[in-house]
């Protein structure tokens, strides 16, 4: 069991981050960012592509820092890979002992830097959960057996704002049955919109950790405010916090948020 | 198009004529639902009534008719006197016995129990008595002949004889090249006639031209010829005659027995034979000449090509006194003299050397060729030095040759004639109609043999083109315009390649089409029906091969059968079968079909939701169906069917199908009593009580016609 | 522009408004420029895409299609249809080279003579400023020939 | 049916400037329907390539013929004495049918005039929305009748991404949620269960690719054991 899952299971409210992979080579920052966030943190979780513009490999990232000893969750997304090339990432992953994936559709391409990308969803996200499943069991999708079985801790994508919602909750249903043991919403914008979900969510058996999204400074507020909002309403397992323009300014969003 | 046939019925009221009986409304209705038009009489058996019968029946126009009557006004009653009186064929009446108790006996005629099914059957058969109506078609009198050489020639002057003009595309500059296989007589032959025919102003000769297209079909080909100095022109054409062949290549396998000075043909040895003064310079001046002949050292030879090979080696011994070896590999001897032959060339002091496993190797030097063999009788390697090597030819891969098959619309068949291995296109038939093929292009390569096709050949299209106008049957196979969906299937799958599309439809030549009904069984919009043969007439065949009756519903039901009989190969197998006295299993019924191509598989679905037991489709030989390739289709749809019925759930073992051919009288009754006997060992098809149930309430609907409008 | 040049501009008119205004155009004596050729068609709906590429290769310098006012077509929108059909052709002739300014769709009423005058007008004078159809005239095809009502 | 669309005139012009002679070829089957490579538009395009020569003074000429299917051989014979007079065919026939028109006259170049677009439904007079992506595997019958393979952008088999806003695609505000569709359809029928399952992923390569597809009736005919 994963430090993060662990921490799910015990504690009263998580709180993850999210980490963008530079966009160019120069890692040695992003290292030094997670060096401060780790210890303020359940887990840091390194994006893929986000957005769908491209940056270092976000397997290559996530295994620097989990070398540094920081809790990892690492994020999948369907858009970039086949089956193939999920299950070898899966497979890098658990091999450098990242317990915790994130795995999601991923935003289509011509919402990105490269729209004449061709998009592979070979997998949905429920299919990817599965495939992450078969693996932990010792076998890969063709049914063979694996040298070594990774073990993770399986987390998936929601947005809880939704209109209409009840698609996403039968969607999020099988995520469930597929494996995922947290989700993530997309950010939220206040508490109502929680408060609908997580009505809905109550009998899955999933943890759900709140999104909230620093877009642009002038929000850092608000978004500080919600956080104590959600921690108040016990409705949620933890929250996620993500600063995707200034993401170095992290430590000081903890800072105000008491964190 | 000519109206189809005018039917009719007429009913016999008895001689009250007062309430009409539920029975007597069903058959109205039976005939109603069909379509033809019902006459109610009274007293048939009497004068009065059978005149009024013949009255009616002049004043309708009918070619032909029922009389649902008693027996009173059956063949021995007063109604043929009737019909001579109205100046009408008594042939045209179908009697048929309605009646269970004639008049007189209680006052009142009943109608007997089943009586409507008959009456459907009757009706089935009157129906099917399609008489097309005859026309004259305008067809070319110019017939395109593709080759050259005496059996161009040979075609060319007997059409030219019978007054036709005559179309000559020749592959070289000669009308009359050599013949090598004949000798220098038939060169000398050729020549003559290659002469007189060029004075002929109804020849038109191309030499080195090329068929670009050959359009439209039988009797109204138009060709498009691309001539020597690159001009394009169309002609038109009632047929086409193929006298060449493929380009050839030696049959030396992997000897090493390559075309070369010292290497040749047997044909070309035989041409060089033709004068041996010319012959003897070609080899080394001093001793005996050494010459080795090879036949079907690579792939099996004909027998032709052996007899070439003794009559080189007679030639070779006779007139030039050489020393003679002939290799052989696999070659076939079946032809007469032959035995005779090869006999005398040993006679002759020509050494025979037969191999079976092994093949000679081959060194070809300028000055002649070195052979090494294994000698499987002696048991040790041999090897011999030759003046000259002359081998055996068999058809070579030959762009150009497929490139004509394709315009004529023809496949290459291994031997690398264009025709289709099948009797039915036995000796000139091509799966064309209105193209013929002579010699190397129908897989005759003996030329003698050839030259007897031509008047095959020529009889064929004369029989085609007539003189000039044809005389066709209009209207057996119609196009319905609206469903045609323009996919071509009918015109891929026609084994004549009658299917001609005009105004952009397809539409059946009548002087091409057998009517065999393969493009109206695989038609996928059901737009093609045969005269007589449409799907309504099987639809009730079945129908009517369903017992109905009530009683059948209490009592064990009896096995019920469908037999699908080719009229080709089953049809008279069965007449004379059952001329000479074999019984016809009860509950067995006879659907004739004009080929297996016909039997859509939705018959065979329809018999089964009807509640047969079992249906049996009798056709011809897959490589002797009389429309090529009709039993062929037939071959597909019924292992289609098998899956389909597998798929419904019912057993598919109740589906037959049998090949036959016309002279298997004495076999074809066990085919249907052994078909009878595994249906028998199937059981009841499940759905036989609930479409005897549904027919048998069908009887107590009550129908809303004007006997019942309510009063007021 | 070197040298003058009557510019030869096909006018593809309607039957019910535009005809009937070129007609009174004149009967008002009207002065408008000698060089366009009117083709009537029954309603400008029958202008094909075709017949305004053919013009041009003809050697038109200039083609209008004239229909009724919108709402007034006779055949309820037989000029709407013209009116998309001359767009389409303005970008196809654009794509092969020729200025879309020498086609243009009109809309003119049966009365209102003055403004298929001004019409004719503005289509020569365009045809006066863009230069002769730099296909050329020389080879001039039957469809310009027999277009001459 | 298949829909194509023009290619733009400038790529269609470079590709047909190497040939003097030019034949158009339409179709007269799907893309005729679609208003892209019919009679009329094989003619127009011939026109306005013959306009744009002429304008600058190029030697050229153009032709136009329409076959009934470029994808059935018996109907490119038509073509055959036609073919031999041109340099160049500019098929305006979708990508099966120009390629079966360059198999059929190996000799001539063959120029694609058309881009093929999608298989799709015809909405109104000029109007085209793609319906199916022949996936090999239907699965309408679960999803009321809604392709969530064509009609999702990222091909979703098992229920809506994140990005649904308002019922609309992530990709493009106007563009309706395939999911929410299939939604609001199943909830109408009362046969939402028919989302319960979760869907496997997809055979992509069952029978390997080019498709080669065999009427059941006709496999002994075409079998390679034959």
């Amino acid at each position: 069991m994963s430090k993060f899952e662990q921490a799910l299971a015990d504690k009263d409210f998580v709180l993850t981050v999210e980490l963008d992979p530079p966009r160019g080579v120069a890692l040695a920052p992003l290292l030094e960012l997670a060096g401060r966030l780790a210890p303020r943190v359940d887990a840091l979780v390194v994006s893929d592509n986000r957005g769908a513009m491209p940056r270092l490999s976000a397997l290559a990232a996530a295994t620097r820092l989990a070398a540094q000893g920081a809790e990892v969750v690492l994020t999948l997304t369907c858009r970039d890979m086949n089956r193939l090339a999920l299950t070898s990432q899966m497979l890098a992953a658990g091999a450098a002992g990242i317990g915790n994936l994130l795995l999601v559709s991923g935003d289509y391409v011509s919402l990105g830097d490269h729209p004449g990308a061709k998009p592979v969803y070979d997998l949905d996200s429920v299919q990817a959960l599965g495939l992450a499943v078969t693996l932990a069991s010792g076998r890969d999708l063709a049914g063979q057996e694996l040298d070594g079985a990774p073990s993770f801790c399986l987390g998936a994508a929601v947005a809880a704002q939704s209109d209409p919602l009840p698609p996403q909750l039968i969607k999020l249903k099988k995520k469930a049955q597929a494996g995922a043991r947290f989700i993530v919403t997309q950010p939220l914008n206040g508490l109502e919109e929680l408060q609908g979900f997580c009505r809905q969510t109550a009998t899955l058996g999933v943890k759900v950790l709140a999104g909230l999204e620093v877009a642009d400074p002038g929000q850092r507020q608000g978004v500080v405010g919600l956080l104590r909002e959600i921690r108040g309403s016990g409705l949620v397992a933890g929250a996620h916090l993500s600063m995707p323009a200034a993401q170095d300014d992290l430590p000081a969003l903890l800072d105000a948020c008491g964190l | 198009m000519k109206s189809p046939n005018r039917h009719g019925v007429f009913l016999c009221q008895g001689g009250h004529g007062g309430q009409e009986s539920l029975d007597f409304k069903r058959l109205r209705w039976t005939a109603e639902a069909q379509g033809v038009p019902v006459f109610e009489v009274t007293q048939a058996c009497a004068q009065e009534g059978a005149a009024a019968v013949a009255r009616l029946a002049a004043e309708g126009g009918l070619d032909a008719f029922i009389l649902g009557a008693c027996p009173l006004a059956g063949p021995g009653g007063p109604l043929a006197g009737e019909l001579w009186r109205a100046g009408l064929k008594p042939e045209m009446v179908q009697h048929l016995d309605l009646c269970q108790k004639p008049l007189g006996q209680t006052g009142q005629c009943l109608v007997m129990d089943g009586g409507a099914l008959a009456l459907d059957q009757a009706l089935v058969v009157q129906a099917a008595r399609f008489q097309p109506e005859s026309r004259e078609m305008e067809v070319s009198r110019r017939v395109l002949v593709l080759g050259s050489g005496l059996l161009a020639l040979k075609a060319a002057q007997g059409f030219l004889l019978g007054g036709y003009k005559v179309l000559l595309i020749t592959p070289g500059r000669r009308l009359a090249p050599p013949e090598p296989l004949l000798g220098l007589e038939a060169k000398l032959e050729a020549t003559a006639l290659a002469r007189e025919l060029e004075a002929s102003e109804r020849l038109e000769v191309v030499p080195r031209g090329e068929l670009l297209r050959l359009a439209g079909s039988a009797g109204d080909f138009t060709v498009t010829v691309l001539d020597r100095q690159r001009r394009r022109w169309t002609r038109r054409v009632g047929a086409v005659l193929v006298t060449q062949g493929p380009a050839t290549r030696l049959n030396s396998g992997e000897t090493g027995l390559e075309p070369g000075p010292r290497v040749v043909s047997l044909a070309e040895l035989l041409l060089w034979l033709s004068s041996p003064e010319h012959f003897r310079k070609k080899l080394p001046a001093q001793g005996q000449p050494r010459v080795g002949l090879a036949v079907g050292l690579g792939q099996e030879a004909s027998p032709l090509s052996l007899r070439v090979a003794c009559l080189a080696a007679r030639g070779l011994v006779g007139e030039l006194g050489a020393e003679v070896t002939l290799f052989t590999g696999q070659a076939k001897m079946a032809s007469p003299d032959l035995e005779e032959l090869t006999q005398e060339v040993r006679g002759l002091g020509v050494v025979f050397v037969k191999f079976d496993n092994h093949r000679p190797q081959a060194s070809p030097r300028p000055d002649g060729v070195g052979l090494r063999y294994f000698e499987e009788i002696l048991g040790r390697e041999l090897s011999q030095d030759l003046d000259l090597v002359a081998v055996d030819e068999v058809p070579g891969p030959d762009q150009a040759w497929r490139g004509l098959a394709r315009v004529l619309g023809l496949n290459v068949a291994r031997d690398g004639s264009l025709q289709p291995d099948q009797v039915n296109a036995l000796p000139t038939a091509s799966a064309r109609a209105g193209v013929f093929l002579l010699g190397p292009a129908s897989g005759a390569w003996d030329l003698p043999a050839a030259l007897d096709q031509v008047g095959q050949a020529l009889a064929g299209a004369r029989a085609l083109l007539g003189q000039g106008k044809a005389r066709v049957e209009e209207g057996r196979v119609r196009v319905d315009r609206r469903r045609c969906a323009i996919c071509l299937t009918c015109v891929r799958v026609c084994p004549r390649q009658a299917m001609d599309r005009r105004d952009r439809r397809p539409a059946a030549n009548p002087l091409a089409c057998t009517a065999c009904g393969t493009c109206a069984s695989e038609c996928p919009m059901e737009a093609i029906q045969i005269a007589g043969q449409d799907d309504q007439r099987f639809a009730r065949e079945i129908g009517a091969a369903v017992s109905k009756s009530p009683s059948g519903l209490l009592a064990a039901p009896e096995r019920e059968m469908l037999v699908f009989a080719c009229a080709n190969s089953a049809g008279p197998a069965l007449a004379a079968a059952r001329l000479a006295g074999r019984p016809w299993p009860s509950g067995v019924r006879l659907v004739r079909v004009p080929c297996a191509g016909k039997v859509d598989p939705a018959y065979v679905l329809w018999a089964f939701q009807q509640g047969l037991d079992g249906v049996l489709v009798l056709g011809c030989y897959e490589d002797a169906c009389h429309s090529l390739t009709g039993g062929t289709w037939a071959a597909y749809r019924a292992g289609h069917l098998s899956r389909l019925l597998t798929e419904a759930g019912c057993d598919p073992r109740r589906l037959i199908s049998s090949g036959v051919a016309p002279n298997m009288h004495a076999q074809v009754m066990d085919m249907v009593e052994q078909a009878r006997q595994r249906v028998e060992d199937l059981g009841a098809n499940p759905l036989k009580t609930q479409a005897r149930v549904r027919d048998f309430l069908s009887r107590f609907t009550v129908r809303i016609d004007e006997t019942y409008a309510i009063a007021g | 522009m070197a040298e003058r040049y009557d510019p030869k501009v096909l006018a593809l008119i309607c039957t019910y408004c535009t005809y009937t205004a070129a007609d009174m155009a004149g009967s008002m004596r009207l002065q408008y420029p000698s060089g366009v050729r009117v083709v009537k068609l029954l309603c400008t709906g029958k202008v094909d895409v075709l017949y305004l590429l053919e013009a041009f290769r003809a050697g038109a310098d200039a083609v209008m299609v004239s229909g009724c006012e919108i709402g007034d077509c006779h055949f309820l929108e037989g000029n709407l249809r013209a009116k998309e059909r001359v767009a389409h052709a303005k970008e196809l002739i654009a794509e092969a080279g020729l200025d879309p300014g020498r086609l243009e769709m009109f809309h003119i009423g049966a009365s209102d003579a003055p403004k298929w005058a001004e019409a004719v007008r503005q289509m020569t004078r365009r045809a006066q400023e863009l230069g002769p159809n730099p296909r050329g005239r020389q080879k001039a095809q039957p469809l310009a020939a027999e277009a001459r009502p | 049916m298949i829909v194509a669309q023009r290619k733009d005139f400038e790529q269609i012009k470079a590709a047909a400037a190497d040939f003097r002679k030019v034949l158009v070829v339409g179709c007269g089957t799907c893309v005729a329907v679609c208003l892209t490579g019919g009679e009329k538009e094989a003619g127009i395009l011939a026109a306005q390539l013959d306009l744009a020569s002429q304008i600058k003074g190029e030697e050229k000429s153009f032709a136009v013929a329409c076959v009934e299917r470029q994808c059935d051989l018996e109907f490119l014979d038509e073509l055959a004495e036609t073919v031999l007079d041109h340099d160049a065919l500019l098929s305006l026939a979708c990508g099966a049918g120009i390629q079966l028109l360059a198999e059929r006259y190996p000799r001539v170049p063959v120029l694609a005039g058309v881009d093929t677009t999608f298989i799709g439904i015809n909405r109104d007079v000029g109007l085209w929305e793609e319906r199916c992506r022949a996936c090999r595997s239907c699965l309408l019958t679960t999803t009321g009748g809604i392709c969530p393979v064509s009609l999702c952008p990222k091909g979703m088999l098992n229920g809506p991404c994140g990005g649904t806003r308002q019922g609309k695609c992530e990709t493009d505000p106007e563009r309706d949620c395939a999911w929410s569709l299939i939604y609001e359809r199943l909830a109408g029928l009362d046969r939402l269960e028919n989302l319960s399952a979760i869907v496997a992923p997809r055979d992509h390569g069952a029978r390997g690719q080019p498709g080669r597809q065999v009427h059941p009736a006709y496999l002994r005919r075409y079998s390679a054991h034959e």
